[in-house]
């Protein structure tokens, strides 16, 4: 077996992602055993323009990003979502809750028009993709899960039910039973929970569940005495690009 | 101590033979020549393959359970599984538990009367263990009638089989595609139009059906309206499946597993299962 | 069964030696909210007098969440190995209604064929039942699964100033001689036994009206309206699967080390209530409605049983009811199915 | 000698982010020499306008992912400054902790991975890997335990869960706390074997005296609290920081320059090293003296020590600090102070890995963000790099074109600039070629 080529490209984003490739430590080796990476901007020098799987961080935010993006799909046979901010937009799409304008001018004043910058958009806006390794930052074992499912031909097993499943193998206590609110019925697992773990509400930073129930999420936060406000807030921290999903609440 | 039901025993892959751009036959054989002897299956079961690093499925056996040197299974690439598995070379191992499934074809109780036999797409697979062992035994049977529909031409599996027995004039074999080729010059259309050609006295009938699970509805609507009766209508049916063995229970219907309790149901049980078919 | 009596002044110390001596599996406080089965080794850290279910049922000990089923090795040769971890434990704490659970998984894991992940920690389980009082959720008198007549090796009744002890195993029976100082149960403490099971009878809040289930049940079945009341807020979250004391539904799942040497299987907890579940190869789900699947779990806990073993699979705990954020009701769905056939 | 020169390095790599360097030189004189950021624009600060006070420090924590727990903290104590939260001795202790394995784990990462290889003569860290595989094992050791502290406190290794306004959601349990110490005193032999190879680095000869700017503290080499320290002898609170730290637009730069006493300064280890040298632990001195590190320091390269020395003062500290949160126990009810909304501003100043980091928030009074400014180490260091470079060119116009990229790379690496943290508020231009 010849090892894959990959290339790992960071679009607008935070750069977590990829540091949380770097973080994984104890694997790191054998990854570097296991593919060739030839392109990593913030690790390695080397780079090419050859590679067979794109892992790709970041939103797309600006022109140069649409451009840069448009380049590694003509290249990459298999894309590779990673992070939220590429699955699904991430916080970086709150800046379209004002309008790109608005939001310019906000931050840059008069100097505005000095910035490249476009409406927000997950990466799926415009190429398809393959897989999704999700969250805002994604969990070490499912980029190592994807990454050998992809050296072995296997379709990558990443979970497609709520939060609160993970949570309850875990044996937390809900977060609901201590009074805070938390949107993991209606958000996908593959965290490990790790926000109600830590007794902090699920924030759906890896989007929503494929056929969330939303109405009744709403009507649930609505009993422990949340405004619409702070509900459109949980809804849209990491998922304002979604419009279908803004629309039905 | 009794063995581990998770263990699976290792098999090698002797022999892969492509038969349509989407399926493969595989044979197979157990490493340890005594757990290869005392593999017996009945013509129904099933068994749970893994490949290694990818995951286990299950897969129907398709040869004769008359042979028992090795065995055979023919695999529609969909999933995971199945396509590491069409990506194995000859040679390769996989790991192999079973044989499973309670139900199993009524190959003793249809002994001395017609069969009927429906198969549909990959349905013909299941019922290749049947076939193959009422094909040797012959006459312990009456009268023996084979409707196989297809989707197209090309995607017609066991053609030599298929042409053997149409070789035999003690069974007649009728098979229909949805869509024709320019050379084809059989039968078109579902293979539910067929069985009101059926002649076989209904009591005196056994019918086995296998195919995709849209596809039983129609057919038992059309053994109805023949009269044949429920207690020797034989389906077997397809769920998910995680262990095989009756604990993952996914594959629970009603009161009943698939696994353990089936594949193979009559269809009297399965009116008293809910949403089975 | 022998019935022993336990003064208060020796229960301390008879749990403080087992401590001692054995890893110790008793109700801890969690949260604010909450509590659950975890390893203690200060007695100071127990406390049985918890007012809800215990969040993860006990059966986490014997099915954990997610375990490890077989390890390989890829070689010339591929190896396989088991690694069932499993020392001897004391399961401490325990109420009537999830000994009944595990009495439960006990005949499902040994159903047919032998769960060894399961057993190999079953058979060093030694499990000393506690009576308490049913919590606002449980049910399980409803289901007869109020009262546990075995599964256990020692089971305890608080009479105020004493324990009644009933000896379910020679392991209790040995246990109980070498760490506690117990006479044997007359008269009295029977009656004692008797006026606190009473009382204890009646302190059941809720109750479902289950005569009658296992054929109206049928009728129901494919009453539309019915179940898309009942299921209308379920989010398809599992929560109610997940915590029952007698669900064993599981995926598995094989993952290779990146060196392409090692692997395992794994299993971990699956529900009927997650919309994958019924989902196969080619995209076709044969439950792909909420609706579906919430009579089809109702089936699998109240009907699917008596069929095979002649028992609900739902012990009545009250787990699902506490866990459920969409409030729905196991219990007062059984009364529905009652008073949707009986009006 | 190099007569015209003409060099673009696209993207610089091993830094975090995206940045370009344009070197032109025609006739031996200087026409171009600039960093350009095409790094694109984040817009934190109007995202975080209108927000509920609970959200900013989540939000911004995702301006950068390699220092998210300092802007986790910027925004939390800006928050609690402009509601007058009071955290408990025990939340600050566990905050000092976390806040140690963010610098530990970030100039772990820089010294190891994205600057070593310049030094050993590695393309990068893949290479490295052949080449010096102790180095890689000794980094991936390191990294593996500052992110298992980070991950034990914070609930995660990048953007922390439990680290909330007033506290803390979930405090380590006893078992974490001495696994914690166990991890910690297992780096010691590690360390010691990065002396013995950081020993024989040989860094550059430049100097140029700048202003060192960063926090200090009576008590601790300041990394989580304290005033602003300038080296030019002045000291501020950090709400008063708009006093002396000014931001400016330069044509010839894409990016907006910060100024204080002079033209430019510098912030980050260095900075923090010249300005808290005496507060460093007894080893970490010791280190010092061995790498040939003094104060006062005016060798940008000289960062990259000062880096690793901060990493063992922070895993002495560390040490302490864990001792004294057990001695008074660990107490769950400690974990959250109360927090009562309230109109007001409130600055957070912290110091990032890269230097001082500065969060400023104005509250209506229902705990919604009205305004929102936020300054980046990395935009201060800016004037500072491009004077460097200035500074540095003549020095090395001998050597070959391939030699001096990979010194002006250097150069700027050395700095280990977080160009996604600066970019969201930057004037961004492209210049193009
Ligand atoms: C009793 C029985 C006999 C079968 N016989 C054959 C046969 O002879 N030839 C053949 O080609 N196919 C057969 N199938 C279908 C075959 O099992 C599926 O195509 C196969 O599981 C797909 O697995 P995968 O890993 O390739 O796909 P994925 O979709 O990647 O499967 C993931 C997992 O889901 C489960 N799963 C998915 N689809 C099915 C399914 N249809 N049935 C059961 N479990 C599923 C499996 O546990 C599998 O590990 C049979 C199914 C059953 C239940
Ligand atoms: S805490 Fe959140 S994810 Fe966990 S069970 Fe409760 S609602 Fe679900
Ligand atoms: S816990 Fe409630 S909401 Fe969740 S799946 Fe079960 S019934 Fe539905
Ligand atoms: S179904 Fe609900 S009440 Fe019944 S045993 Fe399970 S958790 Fe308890």
């Amino acid at each position: 077996m010849s090892k894959p080529k990959v290339g790992i490209f960071g679009l607008t984003g935070c750069g977590g992602c990829q540091l949380e490739i770097l973080n994984l430590e104890d694997q790191l080796l054998d990854l570097f055993a296991a593919i060739d990476i030839v392109h990593f901007t913030e690790a390695i020098t080397e780079h090419s323009d050859n590679y067979d799987i794109a892992l790709i961080e970041g939103s797309v935010a600006t022109k140069h990003d649409l451009e840069r993006l448009e380049h590694i799909s003509k290249i990459a046979k298999v894309i590779v979502s990673i992070g939220a901010c590429s699955g699904i937009g991430g916080v970086n799409c709150l800046k379209n809750l004002y309008g790109v304008e608005k939001a310019k001018e906000l931050v840059y004043g008069d100097k505005k028009e000095w910035i490249d910058a476009i409406e927000t958009k997950p990466i799926d806006e415009y190429v398809k993709v393959d897989y999704y390794i999700r969250g805002c930052p994604p969990n070490r074992s499912e980029i190592v899960d994807v990454i050998r499912s992809l050296i072995v031909g296997k379709i990558p097993e990443i979970p497609n039910y709520p939060v609160c499943v993970e949570c309850k193998r875990l044996g937390n206590t809900c977060m609901y039973d201590l009074g805070k609110t938390c949107m993991g019925v209606v958000s996908r697992a593959g965290c490990g929970a790790r926000c109600p773990s830590a007794k902090s509400g699920c924030e759906a930073c890896r989007g929503f569940i494929d056929d969330p129930n939303v109405n009744a999420q709403k009507d649930l936060l609505a009993k422990y005495n949340l405004k619409i406000e702070d509900i459109m807030g949980m809804f849209n921290l990491y998922n304002a690009c979604k419009k279908t999903d803004r629309k039905t609440i | 101590m009794e063995k581990n039901i998770y263990i699976p025993d290792l098999a090698k892959i002797i022999r892969i033979d492509s038969v349509t751009a989407n399926e493969k036959i595989f044979d197979i054989a157990f490493i340890d020549k005594e757990v290869q002897k005392s593999f017996n299956f009945k013509p129904g079961q099933f068994v749970e393959l893994t490949v290694f690093g990818v995951g286990e499925a299950p897969f129907c056996v398709a040869s004769n359970p008359r042979n028992n040197d090795k065995f055979q299974l023919c695999v529609r690439a969909v999933g995971s599984v199945s396509k590491a598995l069409h990506n194995l070379k000859e040679g390769a191992k996989v790991g192999i538990r079973g044989p499973f499934g309670k139900g199993v074809f009524p190959y003793k109780e249809a002994e001395q009367h017609n069969v009927l036999v429906v198969a549909g797409g990959m349905g013909l697979v299941p019922l290749m263990s049947f076939l193959t062992y009422m094909m040797d035994l012959r006459e312990q049977y009456k009268n023996v009638m084979i409707i196989y529909g297809a989707v197209n031409p090309a995607n017609i599996l066991y053609k030599n089989e298929i042409s053997y027995w149409n070789s035999r004039d003690d069974i007649s074999v009728c098979v229909t595609v949805d869509n024709p080729d320019d050379k084809w010059t059989g039968e078109i259309g579902v293979c539910t139009k067929l069985i009101p050609r059926v002649d076989f006295k209904p009591e005196d009938t056994y019918t086995i059906v296998c195919g995709p699970p849209v596809m039983y509805k129609y057919v038992v609507q059309e053994l109805e309206k023949k009269n044949f009766k429920e207690d020797k209508i034989f389906l077997s049916l397809e769920r998910r499946m995680e262990c095989g063995v009756g604990k993952c229970n996914h594959c629970h219907i009603g009161e009943k597993l698939v696994c353990v309790d089936g594949p193979v149901f009559s269809l009297w049980e399965l009116r008293n299962i809910k949403e089975a078919i | 069964m022998l019935y022993k009596v336990l003064k208060k002044g020796s229960y301390d110390l008879f749990l403080a030696k087992l401590i001692a001596d054995f890893e110790f599996i008793g109700p801890v406080k969690k949260d604010k909210a909450t509590h659950d089965f975890k390893k203690i080794s200060d007695i100071r850290k127990l406390d049985v007098n918890y007012k809800r279910t215990t969040i993860a049922p006990a059966k986490k000990i014997l099915y954990p969440s997610t375990e490890t089923l077989l390890q390989y090795e890829i070689n010339e040769d591929i190896e396989m190995s088991v690694d069932y971890e499993a020392g001897e434990k004391i399961l401490f704490g325990i109420d009537a209604c999830d000994v009944n659970g595990l009495n439960f998984l006990d005949r499902f894991f040994s159903d047919e064929m032998i769960d060894e992940p399961y057993f190999s920690k079953r058979r060093k389980l030694t499990v000393i039942g506690l009576d308490r009082m049913p919590s606002d959720t449980n049910f399980s008198l409803s289901l007869g699964k109020e009262y546990a007549k075995d599964g256990f090796d020692l089971f305890l009744t608080d009479l105020n100033n004493r324990y009644f002890v009933r000896v379910g195993s020679e392991k209790g029976n040995d246990i109980l001689t070498k760490y506690a100082d117990v006479s044997d149960a007359g008269e009295d403490d029977f009656k004692d036994y008797n006026k606190f099971m009473d009382t204890y009878r009646k302190s059941f809040k809720l109750k479902a009206d289950i005569n009658n289930l296992y054929d109206n049940y049928e009728l129901i079945y494919n009453n539309k309206d019915f179940w898309n009341r009942v299921a209308k807020d379920c989010y398809s979250c599992g929560s109610c699967c997940l915590v029952c004391p007698t669900c064993f539904c599981f995926n598995v799942r094989d993952d290779m080390e990146l060196n392409l040497k090692k692997g395992a299987k794994t299993r971990e907890w699956d529900s009927c209530m997650i919309p994958e579940y019924g989902l196969v190869a080619g995209g076709h789900n044969f439950r792909p409605d909420k609706e579906n699947r919430l009579k089809q779990r109702y089936r699998c806990k109240l009907k699917t049983f008596i069929d095979r073993f002649g028992t609900y699979s739902c012990v009545g705990c009250g787990r699902c009811i506490e866990a459920c954020l969409a409030k729905i009701n196991i219990a007062e769905d059984i009364n529905a199915v009652k008073k949707e056939v009986s009006v | 000698m190099t007569e015209n020169l003409n060099i673009e390095v696209s993207p610089i790599s091993r830094v975090e982010g995206h940045g370009d360097l344009v070197i032109d030189v025609k006739n031996k004189k200087v026409e171009e020499l600039i960093m350009r950021i095409p790094e694109s624009p984040r817009f934190f600060e109007a995202m975080l306008v209108g927000r509920n006070w609970s959200e900013p420090s989540h939000i911004t924590s995702r301006i950068c992912g390699i220092c998210s727990v300092a802007h986790t903290y910027a925004s939390i104590k800006a928050t609690e400054t402009a509601f007058g939260v009071k955290p408990s001795g025990q939340t600050l202790k566990l905050r000092k902790l976390i806040f140690h394995h963010e610098c530990v784990q970030s100039n772990t990462l820089h010294v190891y991975f994205l600057a070593a290889p310049d030094f050993l003569g590695a393309g990068s860290v893949v290479p490295l890997v052949e080449t010096h595989p102790d180095v890689v094992k000794i980094a991936l050791r390191l990294k593996q335990t500052a992110n298992e502290m980070v991950r034990i406190i914070g609930g995660r290794a990048v953007h922390p869960i439990t680290t909330v306004v007033g506290g803390f959601t979930k405090i380590p349990t006893e078992e974490e706390m001495l696994k914690m110490k166990d991890m910690l005193k297992s780096t010691y032999p590690d360390l010691e074997k990065s002396l013995k190879i950081l020993k024989t680095l040989k860094m550059p000869e430049f100097e140029r005296e700048t202003e060192y700017i960063s926090l200090t503290d009576k008590k601790d080499y300041a990394l989580y609290d304290g005033d602003i320290k300038s080296s030019d002898g002045w000291v501020i609170d950090g709400q008063q920081y708009l006093t002396k730290i000014n931001e400016k637009v330069v044509r010839h730069s894409t990016g907006k320059h910060c100024w204080a006493s002079r033209d430019s300064f510098l912030v980050g280890a260095l900075a923090r090293f010249n300005n808290n040298y005496d507060k460093l632990s007894d080893k970490a001195k010791t280190y010092a003296a061995e790498l040939g590190l003094k104060i006062p320091c005016y060798n940008t390269f000289m960062n990259n020590f000062a880096q690793f020395v901060e990493i063992i003062h922070s895993i002495d500290d560390s040490i302490k600090l864990i001792d004294e949160i057990m001695e008074a126990g660990l107490d769950e009810d400690k974990a959250m102070a109360d927090v009562n909304i309230k109109a007001g501003r409130g600055v957070g100043v912290v110091e990032a890995p890269r230097g001082l980091l500065i969060h400023d928030y104005t509250y209506n009074n229902e705990g919604n963000v009205l305004k929102a400014n936020l300054i980046i180490p990395t935009n201060m260091n800016y004037a500072n790099i491009e004077m460097d470079m200035d500074a540095y060119l003549p020095l090395i116009i001998d050597k070959s074109e391939d030699e001096i990229r990979l010194a002006m790379e250097m150069l700027i690496r050395a700095y280990d600039p977080c160009i996604s943290c600066s970019t969201h508020f930057l004037n961004v231009k492209l210049v193009n070629k």
